[in-house]
């Protein structure tokens, strides 16, 4: 009882982790149609920013921000510089380019901060909770993962549906043409959404790295299963990314305990397949999904 | 009238294909300048060179005194001009409100919500259904939304495209009824891009007629209506 | 059955097959040439080069041709490997090397017939986020069931003895002993000439023909009588034979067969090798292949060259590589082939412009201008409108 | 995406050819070596592949780069520095040595080419220290093949020295996980026979062999085994299954970055079961140091945080500065390291380039590929150096270090628990060790001599 507990309790802490994630790619694939495989080497610099910034002494905070700040800035400039050339053109270049990207920005990582495991902090207790005598698998800084991923999709709800930036960003998105022609600086959004989707990415980097070990590969397996989330979701959704993550995070937990942890990359493509041969457009495919 | 909107010696093309070869005209102020002519004559391609989307590669747009053609799209609708693109103009994912909400967004100076409690009157249909995503809108709901939307910038000048493809005739009748009315109360300038050039005849003032990115034909749209040879040859009705 | 029809049809037009045929041949001499006239070292790195460009070609007909995008062709590699190590698993093993290429081949495509039917209904990024899922997937497996496949060390692979007639065949023609490494990378170059000849007939033929259609326009193509799914699912069969041979030279060019050469990394280099090479030419695939195989090594000798220390120098190598990768896809979209060929081109039709008078009206550009995608203005004004 | 393919065969062949004759052009400026490095005959004193006058050129493989890189990466800098400093004392019999490490990304693949590029190209003399057990798999019959000796591979598994008779050229080093294994199993039956254990296990062949080894004394004692996959740092499945299963003590067979990993997960899952880890995972100034992070004392902070922890122990690590041997590493590191400072993986690596060192004194001036093997197998058992327990080494057995003791770790350094203990695999049984490794110290001059 108490390993199904705890083991769902992991399973949830993680999957908002792979939930914050897969938002932030389908944030991008929806402003830009591009799958952001750069993703993970991006919030894997950014942390490694907030790591100089604690080992210079700092507070955790101040890192914490510094490294969001990093990811807004990090996530602009690569739209602005690499990916704005390739946007608009056959879906296999943006793939290649941000896997190149990948590839640089993990070898500039081993290059400046070295290819070696380190500790990184995390602001609140990472010891289990007590509850009725019972310590269970939920740390504060596990619960500050929930809220943290919580709160990030409820002002990212708000900003779009709420405000005229996030209106005009989804118009950007949804129809560039049409947006410009109604005055929106559909460039500009772009960029915003990548930085957006990048301080989202950091986020994710932040709280699987918290209280845990970063190395330049930390998180190379947020990738994999990130994307798999956003694509079960179906790219388009955002709130598909998110139950889509939550449904991995748990599945995947429950196969590594009680299977063996071999198959957690076998349980994801067979969760994957089942849904994606019922749905292919994923879980929460629009029903006018636009043929692309 | 005063000109409007002043086209000179309009060229622009795709790669080696020429679209637009040499095209002047003049819209006069609080009128409807019909452009008509064949598929492929140039139509789509003058509105969007006008607007901004399509690249110039000689020649000049003037609009009430202002040099547009080195003016990007997106600050078209703060000088006043509002370019409402062909049939696929609504944003599908989002709700008729939010279509029409962006609409102001371009311009200059407060939205308020009597712009959009005017487009409502103007399209109570809208009003119905506006909290619904657009993609349930039938074909003519969809044209009065992008009006609508284009009605929200307060343009002085309004670039109208095929609004009447794909539509019944009746909702057709309906959208230029509507069109004549904003005009003579707004004293709206449109520039209106038909194929289907007896209706666009029907209430334009004047008619520009296209043929392989030429002028050929530009006079009143009743003397146009009464060339039977330039209606047999051009404009097929 | 597709590949019967396909050469039949092929030898009717039998100046295609003859000429790819001719060429081969004249590759094979090249191949001899230069294998018997480089060490041992260099050999086995062209053995390798030959295995990465035999499953580019295979994921070059894919992607190229059909439009699908595969993160996962690296499984397939794989399991190709894994049926070779089980059937290559001590020195008496009798099966002949040719049935156990083969048998590789066949499991291979038989697991690309499951996948290929699973994915022809997923479209781009659902298409490369199920091939992704599948590249991490398959290691799993071998490490699951570690009696019989060898878990984390994986399956030693024994290399049969050379026969005797090659052998004496290698004598006779070279005049020099063949060593083992030479004798893989003749096996991995002759499977790399012959599945080149049958991609390059395939991609001729109607079966190509029909997977080009699919991928320019769907609607067009199944108005044409094309079986949309048919075609895409023998697209991906046939690039998952491909992988699967590939698979196999690989395994008798490592000696072994073990998850961790499996990762992520080799199916996303297969791809990068394609579209750094230039995507749909089977040139390319080779030509990203060897980029792939030489690269790394000049690039962390040149590091230790100019002083670095080991861990410096080899840390350099996937920077440039990436490096290399993001300028090509910004500076020469069409790969390495395709550029070149449209710098030709060009230069040829300048040429012959100079040659001919100007005539107005004509189209300098638009016929078959291979590399390039043709921008076509109808296509060009929305990427998110509605249908 | 509107490619086609465009006559392809022709510039197939073209390209084929370009790039084939790139190929022979590289192969091209070599010399004709007369059939590479087959070195293996050993014929009567010829000079050997890499060997020259004043120079002997050896390699070795690791991960440089990837995910298994760190950590593993300083290993051949601790060699390294070892090796520079030899080098700077006149080197062995006047040569100096020359040590090439080739990155292969924990990937067999790539192990496979650089090491033929090692062999072939740079024709090393010998490889030393090769890491990892899948990598290490796919060259060890390549070199076995061409007789290149294939010294001290960096990895526990048996393979590496079990069976002399299939691979002649390739020895161990470190003790084997099975050994370990016997002695964890052995301490745990005498000392906790109440103790429920659980396993935490690398599902590899590391897992592997401990499990065997741990189940020769333990079988009935074992509640519950739980594997983990390297790569997968989730092991907060597999730390729950081990205290459902109600275990009291942990044998844990992980690496280092695991051990911190396990240690976090238990926090997190409040289970206070006794842990002990295998010798490859229990770098207490490592996990120390990466454990020393989290905040509001849920740990506490420095090397102190694996105090109570069991483990054991077959050369003295960082943790004893006071070590002789680790005072000639110290002042090694100081004198030739590249920067950061000495570290366990640093200290490895500079143990068994001593190792290899005194193997070079012992196979004389006129060095053969051969010939360092036999001396090896004639007198390896006698080899000196840091580790506490003799090799196994003889032309039975090519099998590493014999032993360890198991220790308890007390404000960052080993308490002994027990003497060394020493065994072999399989029923060997375990026994005192009375060889005198243990307490012994390095040369004046930090250089071995012949044994």
């Amino acid at each position: 009882m108490q390993q199904l507990l705890n083991t769902a309790l992991g399973g949830l802490t993680l999957g908002m982790v792979y939930a914050a994630f897969a938002l932030a790619l389908v944030l991008i694939w929806r402003s830009t149609r591009v799958v952001n495989f750069a993703q993970a080497p991006m919030a894997m610099v950014t942390t490694f920013v907030a790591l100089v910034i604690v080992d210079a002494g700092h507070s955790y905070w101040l890192a914490f921000a510094a490294a969001l700040a990093s990811g807004l800035v990090l996530g602009a400039v690569i739209e602005r510089v690499v990916v704005r050339p390739v946007e608009g053109g056959p879906e296999i270049n943006a793939v290649i380019l941000t896997l190149g990207l990948f590839i640089v920005l993990h070898a500039l990582a081993a290059v400046i901060f070295g290819n070696r495991y380190r500790s990184f902090p995390a602001p609140f207790g990472v010891r289990g909770i007590e509850v009725g005598g019972t310590t269970i698998a939920l740390t504060g800084f596990g619960i500050f993962t929930i809220l943290a991923v919580l709160v990030t999709m409820g002002l990212l709800l708000l900003l779009f549906q709420r405000t005229d930036i996030g209106l005009r960003m989804r118009a950007s998105a949804f129809n560039p043409e049409v947006a410009r022609l109604l005055g929106v600086r559909v460039g500009r959004m772009l960029t915003l959404g990548w930085a957006l989707a990048s301080v989202v990415g950091s986020l994710a980097g932040l709280l699987i790295a918290g209280g845990s070990l970063v190395h330049p590969g930390y998180m190379d397996s947020v990738v994999v299963y990130g994307f798999v989330a956003a694509v079960l979701g179906g790219l388009d959704s955002p709130f598909g990314a998110v139950v889509g993550g939550l449904l991995l995070g748990l599945a995947l937990s429950f196969v590594s305990g009680y299977v063996g942890s071999q198959l957690v990359a076998l349980a994801a493509l067979v969760i994957l397949m089942l849904v994606l041969v019922l749905r292919p457009g994923g879980l929460f495919a629009q029903t006018a999904a636009r043929r692309v | 009238m005063p000109a409007m909107l002043t086209v000179t010696d309009l060229a622009a093309g795709y790669g080696p294909v020429r679209a637009l070869d040499g095209v002047s005209f003049t819209a006069e102020r609080g009128r409807v300048t019909a452009v008509l002519g064949a598929n492929g004559a140039g139509k789509t391609t003058l509105l969007r060179t006008i607007s901004g989307l399509h690249r110039a590669e000689r020649g000049s747009v003037d609009l009430d005194g202002q040099r547009l053609d080195r003016v990007a799209a997106e600050r078209m609708p703060a000088l006043g001009l509002a370019h409402v693109p062909e049939g696929r103009g609504v944003i599908t994912e989002l709700t008729v409100e939010e279509n029409l909400r962006l609409g102001a967004l371009g311009r200059a100076g407060k939205v308020d919500g009597s712009d959009l409690e005017r487009v409502y009157g103007l399209f109570p249909v809208l009003a119905d259904r506006r909290a619904a995503t657009a993609h349930v809108l039938s074909g003519g709901e969809r044209q009065m939304l992008v009006v609508g939307r284009a009605l929200m910038a307060r343009p002085t000048t309004l670039l109208l495209d095929e609004p009447s493809l794909g539509l019944a005739p009746r909702i057709v009748a309906q959208i230029f009824e509507l069109l004549r009315g904003l005009v003579e109360s707004e004293s709206l300038t449109v520039l209106l891009v038909e194929q289907n050039a007896r209706s666009a005849l029907s209430i334009a003032h004047r008619g520009v007629v296209l043929n392989l990115g030429r002028v050929v034909a530009d006079d009143d749209a009743d003397a146009l209506a009464a060339d039977d040879q330039l209606r047999h040859a051009y404009l097929g009705f | 059955m597709a590949a019967l029809r396909t050469r039949a049809s092929a030898w009717w037009a039998g100046s295609i097959l003859g000429r790819h045929l001719l060429v081969a041949l004249l590759g094979l001499v090249v191949v001899v040439v230069v294998l018997e006239s480089s060490s041992d070292f260099r050999n086995l790195q062209l053995a390798s080069m030959a295995y990465l460009g035999i499953a580019a070609g295979g994921l070059t007909v894919l992607t190229g041709l059909n439009g699908q995008i595969s993160l996962g062709h690296g499984a397939l590699m794989a399991i190709g490997a894994y049926t070779t190590a089980l059937l290559l698993d001590d020195r008496e093993a009798s099966t002949p090397l040719p049935l156990v290429v083969l048998a590789a081949v066949v499991v291979t495509l038989l697991v690309g017939i499951a996948v290929g039917a699973a994915a022809a209904r997923l479209h781009g990024p659902y298409l490369a986020g199920a091939t992704l899922a599948l590249a991490v997937a398959v290691p799993g497996i071998a490490l699951y069931f570690k009696e019989q496949l060898g878990g984390e060390q994986g399956l030693r692979v024994v290399l049969p003895d050379i026969p005797a007639w090659v052998l004496d065949l290698a004598y006779f023609v070279t005049g020099q002993d063949l060593t083992r490494s030479r004798y893989v990378a003749y096996l991995a170059w002759l499977t790399l000439v012959i599945t080149f000849v049958l991609l390059a007939n395939l991609a001729r033929s109607r079966v190509g023909r029909r997977w080009r259609a699919v991928r320019d326009d769907e609607v067009a193509a199944e108005l044409a009588g094309v079986h949309l799914g048919r075609a895409r699912v023998s697209a991906f069969v046939v690039s998952a034979a491909a992988a699967g041979a590939a698979g196999a030279m690989m395994a008798l060019t490592v000696r072994l067969a073990a998850p961790s050469g499996f990762t992520l990394t080799l199916s996303l280099t297969l791809l990068s090798a394609v579209v750094l090479g230039g995507l749909g030419s089977l040139a390319g695939a080779l030509l990203g292949a060897a980029l792939l195989t030489f690269l790394p090594q000049v690039v962390t000798d040149i590091g230790v060259d100019a002083g670095l220390s080991d861990i410096r120098a080899a840390e350099l190598a996937p920077l440039v590589y990436g490096v290399v990768m993001v300028l090509v896809i910004l500076l020469a979209p069409a790969g390495i082939v395709g550029t070149v060929r449209t710098a030709l081109l060009k230069r040829r039709l300048r040429r012959s412009a100079a040659a001919q008078t100007r005539t107005a009206g004509t189209n300098p550009t638009a016929p078959g201008t291979p590399g390039t995608p043709t921008t076509d203005p109808a296509t060009t004004t929305s990427k998110g409108s509605t249908t | 995406m509107r490619r086609r393919l465009h006559r392809p065969t022709t510039l197939v062949a073209a390209a084929t050819a370009g790039v084939l004759l790139l190929g022979a052009c590289g192969a091209g400026g070599r010399d004709d070596d007369g059939g590479g490095g087959d070195g293996g005959d050993g014929g009567g004193g010829a000079t050997a592949p890499g060997v020259t006058e004043d120079s002997i050129k050896i390699g070795a493989h690791f991960p440089l780069t990837g995910v298994a890189a760190p950590g593993y990466n300083e290993i051949p800098t601790g060699a390294k520095a070892y090796f520079d400093y030899v080098n700077a004392q006149g080197g062995v019999h006047g040569r100096q040595i020359e040590y090439v490490v080739r990155d292969d990304g924990y990937n067999p693949t790539n192990t496979s080419s650089v090491t033929n590029e090692l062999v072939l190209e740079e024709e090393i003399f010998a490889m030393v220290g090769g890491l990892g057990t899948p990598t290490h798999s796919a060259v060890v019959d390549f070199l076995n093949d061409e007789g290149v000796p294939d010294f001290f591979v960096s990895s526990g598994s048996l393979q590496w020295g079990d069976d002399p008779e299939a691979y002649p050229y390739t020895f161990g080093w470190q003790p084997d996980y099975e050994i370990e294994g016997k002695i964890i199993g052995q301490y745990v039956a005498e000392n906790m026979p109440d103790a429920k254990v659980g396993l935490f296990l690398q599902d590899d062949d590391f897992g592997d062999d401990a499990e065997k080894g741990v189940r020769q004394f333990l079988d009935d004692q074992v509640v519950a085994a739980e594997r983990y996959t390297s790569g997968n740092t989730d092991v907060g499945p597999q730390i729950a299954g081990l205290q459902a299963a109600g275990a009291d003590l942990v044998l844990s067979f992980n690496t280092p970055s695991y051990t911190a990993l396990s240690q976090l997960v238990a926090l997190r899952l409040g289970y206070e079961p006794q842990w002990f880890y295998t010798n490859v995972g229990s770098d207490a100034d490592l996990v120390g140091s990466l454990l020393s992070r989290f905040s509001e004392g849920a740990v506490e902070g420095g090397s102190s945080s694996l105090d109570g922890v069991m483990t054991t122990e077959y050369i003295p690590g960082v943790d004893q500065p006071d070590d002789p041997w680790v005072q000639l590493w110290q002042k090694v590191w100081d004198e030739h390291g590249e920067k950061g400072k000495l570290t366990n993986y640093r200290v490895y690596g500079m143990s068994h380039a001593y190792a290899f060192v005194q193997a070079l004194q012992a196979a004389g001036e006129d060095l053969t590929r051969d010939g360092i093997v036999e001396a090896m197998e004639e007198v390896g058992a006698d080899l000196e150096g840091p580790q506490l327990a003799p090799f196994r080494y003889s032309s039975d057995s090519h099998l590493g270090i014999s032993g360890m003791r198991v220790v308890e770790i007390q404000d960052g350094a080993g308490e002994d628990l027990t003497p060394v203990l020493i065994t072999d695999i399989g029923d060997a049984e375990i026994v005192e060790d009375d060889s005198g490794q243990d307490g012994d110290a390095p040369p004046e001059n930090g250089v071995p001599e012949a044994p």
